[in-house]
């Protein structure tokens, strides 16, 4: 069903856990289709400097938080916000096409996160 | 690693002597049944022989057995087929909430193209109650279709005294027996049903082959047109091998059924104690004792069914889940939603359904890892750590206020 | 005594290879497809697998093919389907008159529930005329179904033009290629097929799994509701042993079809001249070029088919016969009538088809003992004994004839 | 599908063959159902003294005929008057349901013959 490197981020989930005072907070999902990911982020000088995830889901959705948390971090907010779902997913080398559209929305979590951010520090 | 296999409710493996009595008929035996000369008759042999058996293991007649591709047809045969059979009588069916998608969904369509249609809700346990079918039929009523026991919850109805209902109010009355049969007892002499479907591959026979029961004297039109095999209700050359194979399989699952729940049951209620024990936020779904000796259905609050299912998989534990994410739909089940559960905890139900071949250490082991998976899961789950929160919250209210009353 | 199996058309014994290739499936990789963990995912790759072997061997896509119960279920799914997706386009089907009755009965089903239909006629070798196809089609025509070769005489219908014709004119066009796949070559880039229906019991795999081609883009209705298993047009646990001994007898069935028809055809025409040479009165069935390899199919004069098939059985020689004792009806061969045959001649039909295991030594036995058994029932026939006095007559009425003329 | 007895009687029919100069013949079937049976009786002194069979037919039919003439031989014609085809089947030892009411017509022939050795011979 899922790919090597879909189960090693499954396995190995990178960044998972909770921040104690993130910058920015972001959660998405619904409890019909049963996937809910919530993305912290760090902010320092603009750049993403650490980011976690906690998610209720399925494997592909665990594992796209995972890989969502590997690209962002270091990256600016402007680069992150290019960051889609569709990327996450092609990085994890492709999912199942009933996974594409319900568990794979690391991407939407973290430009809330990055929103929730925004309207914390107007002035950023 | 040794794999534990706990999804004896998807399929289960053959038995050797199963595929051992299929064999010939694959090498030796190939005929046709239908042919005249002498390969036709030993397949035709065969064929009357295992209708014979399969037949003596239910208390039915041989002429009462139609051999189909499986569980799913004989349903769709049943239900299609009486509606097929009517001419200008009424045409309203009742099922329950709890059936087979192969009931539920044929319903539907029967639904669909005129018939009307009364689903009967279950309680939290999955039980149909009599009393609510026979306030369901009405003076139209043709059929009623209700499983013997679930295949995801594994709650056993009451089908004795919803086919006595049946008889009585001169309604037919189907039941899908396909996770019955062999796992509790079930005779067509006592009990007066008048469609019974099964399915080989949950009873350690082969897949691709189950039967409908249907009572002598009773109607039925037919799904597929052909050649006139089965009594001319099925067509097609008949699948020899898997026949033979469900024949035997059917044999040997109804021979000792109380000694041999008796043992699966023990597998079972061990493993029920010990989830319950070790793991908090867990709850087992279906019936406490009315159910399947193999069926073990709980929700792990807080965690995703498939991602329990890949993790337990890592560890080797084969097992099921009700979670949408397994059924290719974006639904979770709509046994547990029928039940009364709510989303959330429907997403985190698992299915861990044992068979003959299972050990108490198998059980033990997979209740240790089980626990390690719910652990490593709600390390990652936002929705439990508000779970704890909560109850951090209520402990220390609650020890505040023993303080208080101890003042 | 070795018995000689002539029956081919009937049904194959599975090649060695096909059931070893099967028998992992019932043992160590039992699991259901549809399961997450390690044993349903082990299935799935061999069904993945069996699809585009199938898919390959016949110039199709994987997702292309649909896996059925057999030929009977794959013609029914094809046929039903398409009336049944159908909403508001007009429902004319044409057929033809030497169809299985697979597909002839669920035609008439069809139109018994309000479709038109017509039944094109053939001429006296089978052969469906497409300029007849062309002159049938109608603005509210949905399906054309014509099988590719015939089960009884072996007649091939010329497919190529029959579809060409249907795509031009919009029509979707079915073919039951049950008899064919395996015996001529047949390439679904080639050839605008939209349906193509196949059964793998008749090329040396497992009865009980048949498969149908649809052709990507093309809508169609189902038979059975329930799981979603199939692309949702085929519910129910996959036949997953049987489907692997489909996709390698399909396999090795289409490698090198010029090859082994040759050799089978060789043998054919062996037998068909040494008939024709040793035994009075009897007439070759179907087309003289346009026929199966393996199929012979002969009107023995003044006997009964069934009779002569007790026979031959007796001697050790299987075979078939248009017979009506041996159709379970009580009317001659359909397909033998609608190639304008007298009644007499279609019950002394009889049909031989070789196969890949037959010899020429084979063919020489059967010939002789085929020969012994015609002249032992004529012996008993009154209408051979009227036969023989009339051509006495008339040879003695000839000769006075060529007395006459020679004064 | 047949039993030993009826293929004992296909293999080996009893009776089978014309007669030259028959007291009575009687033919009974239709091409059809692809049946046809033809009887031949020599009657002496009442009795049916000789008796033949030719049938085009399946091996019920050839079975029933020879059985027939096993059963008729040396009876008077009221004796053989009351024989049946059911009592055919029976003596073979039971015919396939769809064989019983199709090939199983050698009474009938037999009946006929009768018929017609009595309109030959009226004084008889
Ligand atoms: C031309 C043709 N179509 C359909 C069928 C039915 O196939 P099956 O027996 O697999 O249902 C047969 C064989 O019986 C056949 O010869
Ligand atoms: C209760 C029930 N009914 C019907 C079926 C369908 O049986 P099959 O897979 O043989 O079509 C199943 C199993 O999938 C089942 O559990």
């Amino acid at each position: 069903m899922y790919n090597k490197k879909v189960m090693d981020h499954f396995q190995n989930p990178r960044n998972a856990g909770e921040m104690l005072k993130p910058s920015g907070v972001g959660e998405v999902g619904n409890m019909k289709c049963g996937d809910i990911m919530k993305i912290f982020i760090k902010v320092e000088d603009g750049r993403i400097e650490d980011i976690n995830f906690l998610t209720f889901g399925c494997g592909a959705a665990i594992a796209s938080s995972s890989m969502l948390t590997e690209l962002v971090k270091g990256k600016t907010l402007e680069e992150a916000l290019k960051i889609t779902n569709t990327d996450v997913a092609e990085n994890l080398g492709g999912l199942p096409d009933a996974k594409l559209h319900c568990s794979n929305l690391a991407a939407d979590a973290l430009h809330k996160a990055i929103e929730d951010y925004q309207s914390n520090n107007p002035s950023a | 690693m040794e794999r534990i296999y706990l999804d004896h409710g998807a399929t289960t493996p053959p038995h050797a002597e199963v595929v051992e009595a299929m064999l010939p008929y694959y090498r030796q035996y190939f005929g046709n049944p239908s042919s005249v000369h002498s390969f036709g008759r030993e397949a035709r042999r065969a064929l009357d022989e295992s209708r014979e058996k399969t037949a003596l293991a239910l208390g039915a007649a041989p002429e009462e057995i139609i051999f189909t591709s499986g569980g799913t047809e004989a349903n769709n045969l049943a239900i299609q087929g009486v509606i097929e059979s009517l001419s200008h009588k009424g045409s309203h069916m009742i099922t329950s909430a709890v059936e087979h998608h192969a009931v539920l969904d044929t319903m539907n369509k029967m639904s669909q193209k005129g018939c009307s249609l009364t689903v009967l809700p279950v309680d939290r346990c999955g039980m149909v109650d009599p009393h609510e079918l026979k306030k369901a039929i009405r003076d139209d009523s043709v059929l009623v279709s209700i499983m013997t026991a679930n295949n995801e919850i594994g709650t056993i109805q009451p089908v004795m005294e919803l086919a006595a209902i049946c008889r009585e109010k001169g309604v037919l009355f189907h039941t899908d027996a396909v996770q019955a049969i062999g796992n509790i007892p079930l005779n067509l002499k006592e009990v007066p049903i008048d469609f019974l479907s099964l399915s080989a591959h949950k009873l350690y026979g082969p897949k691709g082959i189950g039967a409908l029961f249907i009572r002598k004297g009773t109607k039925l039109g037919k799904l597929m047109f052909g050649g006139g095999q089965e009594r001319k209700l099925r067509p097609g050359t008949e699948n020899l091998p898997a026949i033979v194979g469900l024949a035997k399989a059917i044999e040997m699952a109804t021979a000792d059924i109380p000694g041999k729940s008796k043992a699966v049951a023990a597998l079972r209620d061990r493993m029920i104690e010990k989830l319950l024990e070790k793991i908090d936020a867990i709850q087992l779904n279906g019936h406490p004792e009315h159910r399947l000796p193999g069926n073990v259905n709980i929700s792990v609050k807080f965690v995703e069914g498939e991602s329990l299912l890949l993790d337990l998989d890592l560890k080797g534990v084969a097992a099921s889940s009700g979670s949408a994410c397994t059924s290719g739909s974006l639904e979770a089940s709509h046994v547990l939603m029928a039940c009364g559960m709510d989303q959330q905890t429907a997403h985190g139900s698992l299915r861990l359904t044992l068979g003959h071949g299972n050990t108490a250490e198998e059980v033990d082991y997979t209740v240790a890892t089980l626990k390690d998976s719910v652990e490593r899961l709600r390390g990652m789950s936002s929705l439990y750590r508000d779970y704890r929160r909560q109850v951090e919250k209520k402990r220390n209210i609650g020890e505040e206020k023993t303080c208080t009353t101890k003042k």
